[in-house]
């Protein structure tokens, strides 16, 4: 079995899919003749050739727009758009149509996009480089958002969002693209939309973290017993598999790299608050990113949740 | 070294039929007999239906409505040509584009009454629901017609939209787009003087909207777009053009809206009554009904026989609508997903 | 003093704006000469004429990028989107730069614009004319987010927004804007930005909502002793209001009309969580609309949450 | 009644300062010499500049930078002849823009370094900071432009983007508002044939992007985006026109990226190394060169003296960038709004 790093996982889950299903295709800026930017699509313009590796104009609501029109006669568009923070001039089309065509048309037509965009800070990027506004997405009823936090769960989850009927958006963190090489199966597998994995069991406490946050969260909880979960589909999220951890812990972290007001954390923190309060031991504390634009490379460190800072919250946590 | 002209071009405006009813030879597309009664039979049908919308928004029987009144040549003209493997992309102003292409009217009615399901258009017939965000939908046009060319499928998109619809980014994305891949795609800009209460002069300062697609190497006409013949010539010329593999037209049909712009407007604070008078006289389908009968195609007979005919159509499509069956609230969930999620099956249960 | 409805309250203000200060100009689609398709800026283009009451093409990023610039510049530029639906696809405008030109320029530029638009359901409207996305934009540090739920407060907390330096968007629920009339000074008063009000005070139970729901909420909790609290700045929100309120009460309802996940509701039930938990004796229970794309008139009255719902809610909150 | 041509257009392109660096008197603006020499030495400086933001990258001492080399004419010869007093909205690759207009060179260093602190002009320089998302800005050109306008302040906006900007839907909105409303702006395109791998005419279809003017009514122009003098004039004609209530002005300069997109790209993966030399021969320096020459304005002395008193420009400016004190993590929440909120005062207790 190879060992892949997250870019190459995700190469290899794009290939064998178009190679699969000659209705997928790759659209997007520099996916084409150059690879990608981050090199994820390198090689699908020689072996698919330049219809099914589409090199786009610089136009983020075109490469949406069409890419939805592709979905609905039939094809399995997977659009690149080159980070996440230029997708908002993309956002009337994901939610004005991309949502809602199966709402709009009575299942009559569908729309099984894929959109993938690098995500997340860490890399000393360029304004605009490093955002983490997952929560947007999970805030809009007809589409499913997911991220990866391993090579593997890369290959399995990109499978899936390829495979599945509605629009996905499919969140890699930048962070994340070589740091880390692990097996990855070459053959077909997937990775259920829509489930949670519990990547260790514990006793004392709940973290429910995701992406890059998931590996400081790993590092952060040592000398602790305490239950991760990576929840790898952010919307909609796996509630059953979160109530089950935190009716036995009764305690409660979450570790999220978005600014903390209404980021994801406040839907997950608000159905415990509704679901299993009576269960619930401590407050519920969310290290999450500052409530402040992500700034440049040389405050960037400072912005994003630190290893300290999870332990401290557990730590306070834990007093209870 | 000088200052040198590069590039030129020009941009052509097609006109056929007059308003006394005399056409130019030289343009005249062959169109039958059985053909143009057609076509005269849509646009009386279109403009009944128009006008019943508009009665049942009244009676409050439906909801908002957006008449077409003034604009049956530019719908029924071009959507008149189009082959059933082609896909339609239209805006909420396109009553006349659905009919012409055999949407059940009750169903038209059932989306303008604030039901969904009248927007499932049959298997068979592609054309997209209503969009209502203004110019998005050209995107739409642009990616079936992609898709469709890689699947050498040899189809055409149509997109329908407004004057006010080329302000959009999304309007020079998609027409950008469609021009680098050279798509095969309509786009038809019904420029009927008005966006709500925006003049068309002030919806851009260039002097015609057909120019607009050199700025994306494609090919831009302007017809007058209450000539059912002009329309129908230079759709038909520009689907036969995108078939063939020469790329996306921009056509754009000088019409004019003579309603409001939909029944929550009030058109007498924008605009002056001389302005529709004028408009008025142009009017497409007395314009068709003067050349018909120049050719012995109309008398009072036909025409009477064509308004009971479209007036018992409208009848029963408006019986069917009204009959129908509420929707029941779990519809609202059945739709979002292929499959409900945990969390909307726990919602369901309040029904 | 006059009684007016909420168009007229706006449109007051508006005026005595323009007035007081000419950098205040109003600018979008038919807010000149139609006077705006709900009459809000009616009479502007007479008395201040088309520079000042300016009609633009059919463009909203054009029309938000377009105010950025005039901010910039030093006016006081009050954007209006027709229909919050119609507000997608210039949130690359809001969101890239809007939002951020304080931050990335240091303060060397600001953008003291206000982006209205009617919001909200109820008007059996057409598709995308009923959204209530208000959450996207509180998750999105630089933005300010107003909600007014009456004429008077309409009035006080426009003027408020108006002069304030930052950039505010400002969500006119289009069912209220002639549901009810009151007295509104004419005279020039403004309403804190940031500060919540305790529509009736109570001991058994607070509801925190904002907008119309405010309405609806105020006639369920007849025969209850409820703590109902107006929002009306939604971010920043008020904590200290709604914390004080739960530590008197122990309960708490959100009732508001966007889908629930990750809805507004999630970041104040998850501030609770955070920040009171120990106060709470019941589950924080959220009314919100229903995880779908709020459907057409014919079923649009079952979406939106009704007064048989927070009553609901409040009853299951009460049997802890 | 008949298919007739209701418009047309030309686009004319200006070449003045030839490869051999002679020049077309008759189109020859009339420049002093000594403003040649500060175009001349502005040149070289942005050169030198550009050349060490690079060695500076590799070193570690800056991140991700987008180099100028070969777009110097493009920059300094339309920056150069700006008022103090006109409004200039960049994107990220502009640094011979910045530093014409008398921006700090060390806050140049210092942004690409990775520290906001760079952005802030100074009082007096009307520069708004870079703008990353491509074309985004055009918008601000034309609203700024308005603001100006509707003030009665004679000023002019410029907006700088390149050939990839051209396909945003911002930069048609922006384009056709500042159509609609006459406003005075330059619109500058640097097609440089390159938005990272994606060639021009991939971009769109239209032969120029000069012509996508027409698309909003306003006049577009082509120049040899090499060639200074071009530029300068073609700018100056631009300005004077907007102040003079012409309205806005779509310039494409036609240049080339002689370097990768940025630090972080290598464009040996997407094109030739020919394609690359043919540009390299039209380099915009050695043109001015030879025509400086010529008319014995140049020497290798002069030359000498310029490139020292360049190095130490750029020196003075590295210097001063990297002993500026680090930025604090407070500093993260003193911009989001003029006043700190609830939540940002609580989170600033961490530090
Ligand atoms: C993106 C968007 N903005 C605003 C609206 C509100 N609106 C509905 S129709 C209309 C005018 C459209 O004018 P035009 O494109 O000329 O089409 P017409 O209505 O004349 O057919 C406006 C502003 C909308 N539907 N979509
Ligand atoms: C809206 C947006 N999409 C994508 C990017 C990523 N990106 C940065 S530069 C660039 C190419 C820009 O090409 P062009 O406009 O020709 O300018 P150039 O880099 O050649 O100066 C791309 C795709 C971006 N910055 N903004
Ligand atoms: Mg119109
Ligand atoms: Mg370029």
């Amino acid at each position: 079995m190879p060992k892949l790093n997250m870019v190459q996982a995700i190469n290899l889950a794009l290939k064998e899919e178009m190679k699969r299903d000659n209705s997928v295709i790759v659209i997007g800026e520099d996916v084409g003749k150059n690879g990608g930017v981050f090199r994820t699509t390198e090689g699908l313009y020689d072996e698919f050739g330049p219809e099914r590796a589409i090199d786009t104009p610089l136009s983020e609501s075109g490469i949406i727009g069409t890419a939805i029109g592709m979905a609905v006669y039939g094809l399995r568009p997977v659009a690149e758009i080159q980070f996440m923070g230029f997708i908002y001039s993309a956002i009337d089309q994901i939610f004005s149509h991309a949502a809602r065509i199966r709402y709009r048309s009575r299942g009559r037509y569908t729309c099984p996009i894929v959109i993938r965009t690098p995500y997340g800070a860490g890399v000393k990027a360029l304004e605009l480089h490093s955002e983490s506004t997952e929560a947007f997405f999970c805030h809009m009823p007809g589409i499913k958002v997911i991220v990866p936090s391993t090579p593997y769960h890369a290959k399995g989850l990109l499978t899936s969002a390829i495979r599945d009927p509605d629009p996905v958006i499919f969140l890699e963190p930048t962070k994340l693209y070589r740091m880390i090489k692990e097996d990855v199966p070459e053959d077909d597998y997937t990775i259920h939309l829509g489930k949670a994995r519990i990547v260790q069991e514990g006793n004392d406490i709940t973290i429910v973290t995701w992406g890059n946050m998931l590996h400081r969260t790993l590092q952060a909880i040592e000398g602790y017993d305490a239950e991760v979960i990576d929840l790898m589909t952010l919307h909609p999220f796996d509630e059953e598999t979160l109530l089950n951890s935190v009716k036995k812990t009764g305690r409660v972290v979450i570790v999220h790299e978005a600014p903390k007001t209404c980021g994801l954390g406040a839907e997950i923190s608000a159905t415990f608050a509704e679901e299993a309060i009576l269960y619930l031991k401590a407050p519920i504390i969310r290290v999450a990113g500052y409530d402040v634009i992500i700034p440049l490379p040389k405050l960037e460190d400072y912005y994003i949740p630190s290893i300290e800072r999870i332990r401290k919250a557990i730590d306070e946590t834990l007093k209870y | 070294m000088t200052e040198k002209i590069i590039e030129s071009f020009q941009v052509k405006r097609i006109e056929i039929l007059d308003e006394k009813g005399d056409i130019d030879e030289s343009l005249m597309p062959s169109i039958s007999e059985q053909n143009i009664l057609k076509i005269y039979e849509l646009m009386i049908l279109a403009r009944m239906f128009d006008q019943r919308a508009l009665k049942l928004q009244r009676e409050g029987r439906l909801g908002t409505y957006a008449p077409i009144l003034g604009q049956e040549a530019s719908q029924i003209g071009s959507a008149f040509v189009l082959n059933k493997s082609d896909w339609v992309f239209p805006s909420y102003r396109e009553s006349g584009v659905y009919i012409t292409i055999g949407y059940p009217l009750h169903m038209i009615l059932q989306y303008w009454a604030g039901d969904e399901r009248g927007l499932k258009s049959p298997i068979g017939l592609n054309i997209l629901p209503v969009s209502i965000p203004v110019g998005t939908q050209i995107l739409h046009a642009a990616g079936v017609a992609m898709a469709a060319k890689y699947r050498k499928e040899k189809i055409c998109t149509v997109a329908y939209f407004g004057d006010g619809g080329t302000s959009k980014g999304d309007f020079h994305e998609g027409l950008n787009i469609a021009g680098v891949f050279k798509l095969p795609a309509v786009f038809i800009c019904q420029n009927n003087q008005w966006a709500i209460s925006l003049p068309r002069e002030k919806q851009t300062a260039a002097k015609t909207l057909a120019q607009k697609a050199y700025a994306y190497g494609i090919e831009g006409l302007q017809v007058d777009g209450n000539d059912v013949f002009a329309v129908y010539k230079t759709t038909e010329y520009a689907l036969n053009k995108a078939r063939e593999g020469g790329g996306p037209t921009l056509i754009e049909t000088v019409t004019y809206r003579i309603s409001d712009h939909t029944t929550a407007d009030d058109a007498t604070r924008y605009r002056s009554k001389e302005e529709v008078e004028i408009w008025k006289a142009k009017d497409p389908i007395q314009r068709l009904k003067l050349f018909m009968e120049k050719r012995g195609l109309w008398s009072e007979r036909y025409h009477k026989y064509v308004e009971d005919k479209s007036m018992s159509t409208i009848d029963e499509a408006v019986k069917t609508a009204e009959s129908k069956e509420l929707p029941t609230p779990p519809e609202m969930f059945s739709y979002i997903y292929e499959k409900l999620t945990p969390r909307q099956k726990k919602e369901l249960k309040d029904f």
